[in-house]
């Protein structure tokens, strides 16, 4: 027993709420914001020590025996997660001080951020099927208030098919946990994992295992259910668009990682071979956004989609490289894409567009920018030393080891695509003739810069210092790939 | 006792059945709402028979609350139909 | 009665995504409204419908009499959450409409012709 | 146009004592008979909006000057409270606790910390609906 | 001294170059860096006297040990050598460029770091015996090139060549490091060293011919065979120095060096010495007949290599075959791989001065263009000198080292038919044909790039400048070259002990195992064989040839444009931008409509397809509840508002047919004995429909005059999918409950334990209160969500891109 892991959902909660009773005002709100971030961000570092000296944590709420009451479980993989969100939120957060505007600021800005924070935190903690839905209700919530916050005529457009589609995969949720109950008549992940290879109905399980990766997948933009994600994420505001680009679509990638391996193992020929397909053609129709346009948000929102796939591929083939491999690449691909985020963001501030072909030149300008943005370039695209290269190659040797060669080597050669699409940002954003730029305050854009240098920095530490984490990730695939593990904790409890 | 029960359901239903009718024909709005109020009243009548048939006490909120709602509803729509608002923005 | 009730079920299912395809706002709020109806119900459906009394404790009802109370405590909470979104939804369509001047759809497309 | 409400006004008057008597009942119901906060909750807001209905918005915010953002939070702090009370005694969060009393005039009663955390969802439900309501209403 | 430490000390010399670039401005920071490669290349010079011997210096650095990746610097003959060529060359170059880049408008302090960048990437890649490190410095090397390319980056082609030099290289590199995977899955190792110690049961692997064509790709791609050679050309855009020390002499060579690196672990197979022999030769002959056409003095250079780098690699590739042959050391077979490293620090001393005087040549004169050019022979006679020493060694004549290594080539290829696996019998007579029509070209395009820039007639008026001599500074570095030129003609062998020897050692270990037992000797004069009279043919065809190049040299000018590899990549960008981009836009509508129906016609798809391929669809009857009158009734008017909802065209009547539909449910719930969810329902039934009538007041009447029938019909069938696959799904998975609920325990301990008698509110208050307080965190959040949503409203103009 040990309340230690709700301190990371509960910390902001509480924080969230307390700051819903003066939103004017805005001092106050960013401080303690921030501080509510920073205590989560040390509640989750206790966490982690506590998690890799005793093993997997896990406590059933109101001191109910496990399967009756909520289980929250924390294993290496869910700590590693949700210290890099946290971690991600903090600079984002900072970075949000600067760009997002004193009305929006006195406008429940702050909590609607803490409450997302709530929302991930908690999705990556419960050991409920149920309790997920909530969490996950929780952080879509407070994303809708994120993405219409501020009612531009855009975010209006945008939001209201964002808010569509996640009803409709909300309501299928409901519906695949029906059924879920109705054939296994449990909740708790950790009785699923125990009862679920008793069950001999593999068929009826097998299809509501692609339900819930249908639903799943509508969260984290898998094929064919990404449509929702490009328009939707062109229209907040540079900070929201980064914390939705890096946390939201990992909630649901989390959830199909959890769940596909820890219970839904009954029919691995055929519930993981969908996915390995469908991670494939997820990451081609990535590329093909990712490429098909000349505007600096679009690219980075595609590369989100590619990404997806990327991971997807790797814990669909179940084996301890692919598994690692998945998880050391979306611990990357959150920070990356925060800090490519914040950077197109920059970019888009000093050229008052997000219009590529109407930019040009901002290496005489800004030339450390401009370097800052080719390293993280290079990180996404996978380039050793930096933070893609670990977690791609487990996955691609995962795939190799697996049944997927050609799998791996799409998954190669799509990394020159992502490649291709980030360096014409920057080829043509800081290359070639200078164009014309607005001018912006030094002072805001240190107060800009300065959050993304250091995320950008972070990410150079996760790929440089792999081997400081690769113990961390070891541990997490040692969990995915032994669901015993996970159960013993959570029942025995 | 039992028999009395069932058929004042079956009766109630009917009306229930009439004002469906009513509700879905229209042809006004307020042939609708009227319908809306007096299917109400009918709901009240069938869950009060319907707990006196499975015999439990649990659903006397359920009738409470139902013409309260049903009052609320009614007036609402009332009032929308004659001011096209609900809530007055400015006091009177 | 569970058969029923499942095609029942469908047919809510069929109308609600019907209602969503269409181009007006407010049809497709409703479909989503009704969407999360027919999912409640089915939840309800698949804890099974086989309960003779309410599930609250009294005299003379045995434990196997009880309802399932799962299924309908879950339900409630879902049914609180839709409530919330709908609403949400409501205010936003109102906002989109004076903002944008429009309800349909179709004169609602995105920025994906944007280059 | 201007008509003429004093029925209306009448009527709600008392209905809304007894809804909101009713509302009282079924909260504190809740633990053993059908209710709780939940419905305690939106039948207190509806009797609020049947005050609205039948005056004004205005008025009624003079009658009941609420701020309803600040009622949501602090429910939902009440809520927190009572959960994380627990990890105080180091037990799993949400350990709930109660015990029975012989009050004057209830008889034998029940405290049941759960009824505490109702209390925070209650004032959250009204809170919450209430601004709802409210802010569209308001609204021009 | 740590190797590996050695290899990172360009870059550590790198961070200072910006400060040096800044504070010392006045000196020309190239001087700062001479300093690297040479201090460099003597200390391993000091090495080569072990090496020679045998010797190999490893040094170890991990990096992630848990996966196994370590940087090991491993120092045998061959990554000698080709430390010493990098930092040789290096030294060289950076000499040449401190009088080629005018220190005051120049980018130096970029330019060095770059420069620097690029050869610690180069000297790892020929020194790490790790795969993973190997493909690391791979891709900074093509970093690195990429940013020397566009070192002028406000010019369009600069900037074209770079993106397409790091498209080509760098997705070979990819496909390299899939190939280097599968080699670490099937031997277990990613040591190169550990590879080869098991080369023979690595062969036998499922996977060893993928790993054998990627591993190539990555090869063949950066040292610009065919058909990914077209990226070299472009990449004459760099600054001459560049073009001189990456796309000629070094980072080309990597493909070489990986490819005779790998030699052991894979010359057990003949899809590697066909491939290696057979890409190689060809683009050997076909990049010598395209020099012909260019008229940029830098593109008969970029062409010259292509088609050099060609020749190497065939021979590597015959020198495979010497894994083929028993006692292949006794035979011809045995000069392939000398040929191939003899041919290679050749080609480094001619071409890198051949490099250097285009450089000279476009400085003083201002221009490249060779139809611009001529008569520069009186105006700057070192210049000319030194061009023709390096044009006539490239075209394989005495007294120069190109001689010999040429006419070792041919006597490579004509010993192929010593070889008769493989059909090699018949097809053997190829090769030899096809390098000497390759030696042909090369001859021509050798004079032609010496003669038609210094012979012939002077035209002053075409040239943008004043032609002169360069200065002194800048003819160091290609008169050394030249003079290495002459030199090692003379002196083979003592160039043979010292580096081709341990070199060869390397790639053959299966025939020797030292470099002393390399028994060879270079001789300008063998008599009369079979190699000499085809030289003698080259010099006289040639010749010929050269003779009338003007008369059809403008034949190159028939050649189709459209069909060039060129175009296709071309092609293949557009299709990146505007061909993705037309097909995305056919897909992404941006109407919310079309894409609810792809993911509505996903699931319909993907959960029928499961429920039939699993079989899991069944009906069972028992366990059902009774069906009842009322239930029935319900249900009819439940279907009956949603149909009203359907075919209504007011909006009122629309919200409260949803009302009823909503009171039908409560009214199920009463009937299913769920009082609590009654209440919950109906209250919250209630403030829904006065939220939808206070919403909507403003919004216009349903309007379906657009949706055509169509359209309809297609809403339709998908919906119709959804319910059924609902329905279906839903009638399996109450047919088939396998476990009792939990729920019992619920039923049993609410009393007794948690002193509550309604159950389902007990849950959602006790035994899943946490549910219950984020749900209330959800409407709290809805609340805030929806204020902020009213009160808050930026207009565009006012908060455009967050700039306030």
């Amino acid at each position: 027993m040990s309340n230690l892991l709700l301190f990371p959902i509960i910390i902001p909660l509480l924080f969230a709420t307390v700051l819903m009773l003066f939103p004017k005002k805005v001092y106050l709100q960013r401080l303690l914001s921030v501080i509510a971030v920073v205590l989560t961000f040390i509640s989750g570092l206790f966490l982690l020590a506590k998690v890799s000296a005793d093993g997997v944590q896990a406590v059933t709420l109101g001191s109910w025996p496990a399967p009756f009451g909520i289980s929250m479980v924390s294993d290496m993989f869910s700590v590693l997660l949700v210290l890099s969100s946290t971690l991600v939120t903090l600079f984002i957060l900072f970075y949000s001080i600067p760009t997002i505007g004193i009305r929006r600021e006195r406008s429940f800005y702050y909590p609607a951020v803490l409450f997302l924070m709530v929302g991930v935190n908690g999705a990556f903690t419960t050991g409920d099927i149920f309790n997920l839905f909530v969490f996950v209700e929780v952080l879509l919530m407070a994303s809708y208030a994120l993405i219409v916050h501020g009612g531009e005529k855009s975010q209006m457009r945008e939001s209201i098919k964002y808010v569509l589609v996640n009803i409709i995969s909300s309501a299928l949720f409901v519906v695949a946990v029906a059924y879920l109950y109705s054939v296994t008549g449990t909740l708790n992940m950790a009785d699923l994992a125990v009862k679920i290879p008793e069950i001999e109905a593999v068929g009826i399980l097998t299809v509501i295992a692609i339900l819930f990766l249908v639903v799943f997948g509508f969260k984290a933009a898998i094929f064919p259910l990404y449509f929702w994600l490009p328009g939707s994420y062109f229209a907040p505001p540079g900070a929201v668009l980064a914390l939705f680009g890096a946390l939201l679509t990992k909630v649901g990638i989390y959830a199909i990682m959890r769940t596909y391996t820890l219970f839904f193992t009954m029919n691995i020929g055929f519930t993981h071979e969908v996915l390995a397909i469908i991670a494939i053609l997820t990451v081609l129709a990535g590329c093909v956004g990712a490429l098909a346009y000349f505007d600096v948000k679009k690219i980075i929102i595609y590369n989100i989609i590619i990404a997806v796939g990327v991971v997807l591929f790797g814990i669909s083939q179940m084996n301890v490289a692919g598994t690692e491999g998945a998880i050391f690449y979306l611990i990357h691909d959150m920070l990356i894409k925060a800090a490519l985020f914040l950077l197109v963001g920059i970019l888009t501030i000093i050229y008052g567009t997000s219009d590529l072909r109407k930019m040009g030149g901002l290496m005489k300008s800004y030339p450390v920018l401009g370097w800052v943005f080719l390293v993280t370039a290079f990180g996404l695209a996978g380039i050793p030393p930096l933070s893609g290269f670990p977690g791609k190659l487990l996955i691609v040797q995962g795939g190799f080891e697996g049944t997927h060669f050609w799998g791996s080597i799409i998954i190669l050669a799509t990394s020159l695509l992502v490649l291709l699409s980030v360096m014409r940002i920057f080829i043509y954003a800081f290359w070639g003739e200078p164009k014309k730029i607005l001018p912006v305050d030094k002072a805001r854009y240190y107060a800009m810069f300065v959050p993304t240098v250091i995320l950008v920095a972070l990410t150079i530490v996760l790929g440089v210092g792999a081997e400081l984490f690769m113990p961390f990730i070891e541990d997490a695939g040692e969990v995915l790939l032994n669901p015993s593990l996970y159960y013993d904790a959570v029942l025995k409890e | 006792m039992m028999t009395f029960y069932w058929v004042s359901l079956f009766i109630v239903s009917i009306s229930f059945t009439g004002l469906l009718f009513r509700l879905v024909k229209g042809p006004t709005v307020a042939d609708r709402v009227v319908a809306l109020d007096a299917i109400g009243v009918t709901l009240v009548s069938i869950v009060a028979l319907l707990s006196l048939i499975i015999e439990t006490e649990f659903f006397l909120e359920v009738i409470l609350l139902m013409s309260i709602l049903s009052f609320i509803g009614t007036a609402a729509f009332a009032k929308f139909l004659e001011r096209g608002e609900i809530f007055d923005r400015d006091p009177r | 009665m569970e058969i029923i009730m499942s095609v029942a079920i469908g047919l809510m299912f069929m109308a609600a995504v019907y209602l969503i395809l269409s181009k007006s706002l407010i049809r497709i709020i409703i479909g989503t409204s009704l969407l999360s109806h027919a999912a409640h119900l089915l939840f309800l459906t698949m804890g099974g419908l086989g309960g003779i009394a309410p599930p609250v404790v009294s005299d003379g009802v045995t434990v196997n009499d009880y309802a399932d109370p799962l299924p309908q405590a879950l339900i409630l909470t879902a049914i609180v959450i839709a409530f919330a979104v709908t609403s949400f939804f409501l205010v936003l369509a109102y906002r989109a409409y004076q903002e944008l001047g429009t309800d349909n759809m179709e004169q609602l497309r995105g920025t994906e012709d944007y280059e | 146009m201007r008509t003429n409400d004093v029925m209306l006004q009448t009527a709600t008057k008392v209905v809304t004592f007894i809804i909101l008597m009713f509302a009282v009942h079924i909260f504190f119901a809740g633990h053993y008979t059908p209710g709780g906060g939940f419905i305690g909750g939106l039948l207190t807001t509806t009797a609020i909006v049947l005050l609205m209905l039948a005056f004004d918005i205005p008025t009624v915010k003079k009658v009941l000057p609420i701020n309803y953002v600040v009622l949501t939070a602090v429910g939902l702090l009440f809520a927190i409270a009572t959960a994380s009370a627990s990890i105080i005694f180091d037990v799993p969060f949400f350990t709930h606790a109660y015990d029975y009393y012989d009050l004057p005039l209830f008889g034998e009663t029940s405290l049941h910390s759960a009824l505490l955390f109702d209390i925070g969802v209650y004032l959250v439900v009204v809170g919450v609906t209430m601004t709802i309501i409210q802010t569209i209403g308001e609204d021009e | 001294m740590s190797l590996v430490f050695l290899i990172f000390l360009p870059i550590l010399a790198a961070l200072f170059i910006p400060l040096l670039f800044k504070r010392l401005g006045q000196i020309h920071t190239g001087w700062f860096v001479l300093l690297v490669p040479t201090a460099l290349f003597l200390y391993y010079a000091t090495r080569l006297p072990s090496v020679m011997e045998g010797g190999t210096y490893v040094s170890e650095l991990s990096w992630i040990p848990s996966l196994d990746i370590a940087f090991i610097a491993y120092l045998d003959g061959l990554s000698l050598l080709f430390s010493l060529l990098i930092t040789g060359i290096g030294a060289l170059v950076v000499l040449y460029s401190v009088f080629y880049l005018d220190k005051h408008r120049e980018q130096l302090h970029n330019f060095y770091v770059y420069l620097l960048i690029f050869m610690s990437a180069m000297l790892g890649v020929v020194q790490s015996d790790h795969l993973i490190t190997l493909y690391l410095f791979w891709e900074l090397t093509s970093i690195s090139s990429f940013l020397l390319i566009a070192y002028w980056y406000t010019r369009d082609r600069s900037r074209f060549g770079a993106l397409k030099s790091m498209m080509i290289t760098v997705f070979g590199g990819l496909m390299m490091l899939g190939g280097f995977v599968l080699l670490s899955i099937i031997g277990g190792t990613y040591s190169i060293r550990e590879l080869i110690a098991q080369a023979p049961e690595l062969a036998e692997h499922d996977f060893f011919i993928w790993a054998l064509v990627l591993v190539l790709l990555g090869a063949f791609t950066k040292s610009a065979q065919f058909p990914f050679y077209i990226w070299l050309p472009d990449a004459m855009e760099a600054p001459t120095p560049v073009s001189a020390y990456l796309h000629s002499a070094t980072m080309v060579k990597a493909g070489i060096y990986l490819v005779a690196r790998l030699t052991p672990v894979f010359a057990l197979s003949e899809v590697w010495m066909w491939l290696v022999a057979g890409v190689g030769l060809f683009t050997m002959v076909w990049a010598s007949f395209f020099a012909l056409k260019q008229k940029d003095l830098k593109g008969i250079l970029a062409f010259s290599t292509v088609s050099q780098l060609g020749l190497i690699m065939s021979l590597l590739g015959v020198a495979a075959a010497a894994y083929h042959v028993e006692g292949a050391a006794e035979t011809y077979l045995k000069y392939a791989a000398f040929a191939a490293i003899f041919h290679l620090i050749n080609h480094a001393t001619f071409k890198g001065s051949l490099f250097m005087i285009a450089g000279i040549v476009d400085h003083e004169t201002g221009t490249r263009d060779i139809r611009k050019l001529g008569g520069l022979m009186s105006l700057m006679p070192i210049s000319f000198t030194v061009a023709l020493i390096g044009s006539l060694s490239m075209a394989g004549m005495p007294p120069f080292n190109g001689f010999l290594s040429k006419e070792m080539f041919l006597t490579a290829m004509l010993s192929l038919q010593e070889f008769n696996l493989f059909s090699m019998d018949v097809w053997w007579i190829l090769f030899p044909v096809i390098a000497w029509i390759g030696s042909v070209f090369t001859f021509i395009y050798s004079l032609y790039f010496v003669f038609h820039t210094f012979a012939g007639k002077h035209k002053p008026d075409q040239l943008p400048k004043q032609a002169h001599e360069a200065p002194v500074g800048m003819l160091i570095s290609p008169v050394f070259l030249a003079v290495l030129v002459v030199l090692i003609f003379f002196i083979p062998n003592v160039i043979g002990d010292w580096l081709v020897k341990p070199a060869v050692a390397a790639i053959q270990p299966f025939l020797y195992d030292s470099p002393q037992s390399v028994d060879i000797t270079v001789s300008a004069w063998h008599g009369f064989n079979t190699e000499l009279f085809m030289t003698l043919g080259i010099f006289a065809i040639g010749g010929l040839m050269f003779w009338t190049l003007r008369k059809w040299q403008h034949l190159y000018d028939l050649y189709p444009d459209p069909i060039s590899l060129n175009r296709l990549y071309d092609e293949l960008m557009v299709l990146s931008e505007s061909g993705v981009s037309r097909f995305s836009k056919m897909y992404m509508t941006g109407f919310i409509r079309t894409y609810l129906v792809y993911m509505f016609s996903f699931v319909i798809f993907i959960v029928l397809l499961t429920l039939f391929m699993t079989d899991a669809f069944r009906l069972n009857f028992d366990n059902l509840a009774p069906i009842g009158v009322y239930e029935i009734v319900i249900l009819f008017a439940m279907l009956g508002a949603t149909v009203t909802i359907l075919v209504s065209k007011s909006r009122l009547t629309a919200i409260i047919a949803l009302g009823a539909v909503g009171y039908s449910i409560a009214l199920l719930f009463v009937i299913f004995r769920a009082p609590d969810l009654a209440l919950t329902q109906l209250v919250i039934e209630t403030i829904s429909v006065a939220l939808f009538l206070l919403a909507f007041y403003h919004l216009p009447q349903i309007s379906r005059k657009e949706e055509r029938m169509n359209f309809r019909f297609g809403n339709a069938v998908v919906a119709f999918g959804v319910g059924l696959t609902m329905t279906l799904v839903a009638l399996s998975a109450h047919s088939q409950k396998a476990l009792p609920s939990i729920s019992e325990f619920y039923k049993e301990t609410v009393y007794t334990e948690a002193a509550g008698g309604n159950i389902v509110n007990v849950i959602l208050v006790d035994y899943r209160g946490f549910d219950t307080l984020f749900e209330i965190a959800v409407l709290a959040i809805a609340a805030i969500g929806i204020i902020s949503m009213i009160r808050l409203r930026l207009t565009k103009k006012e908060d455009q891109h967050e700039n306030k």
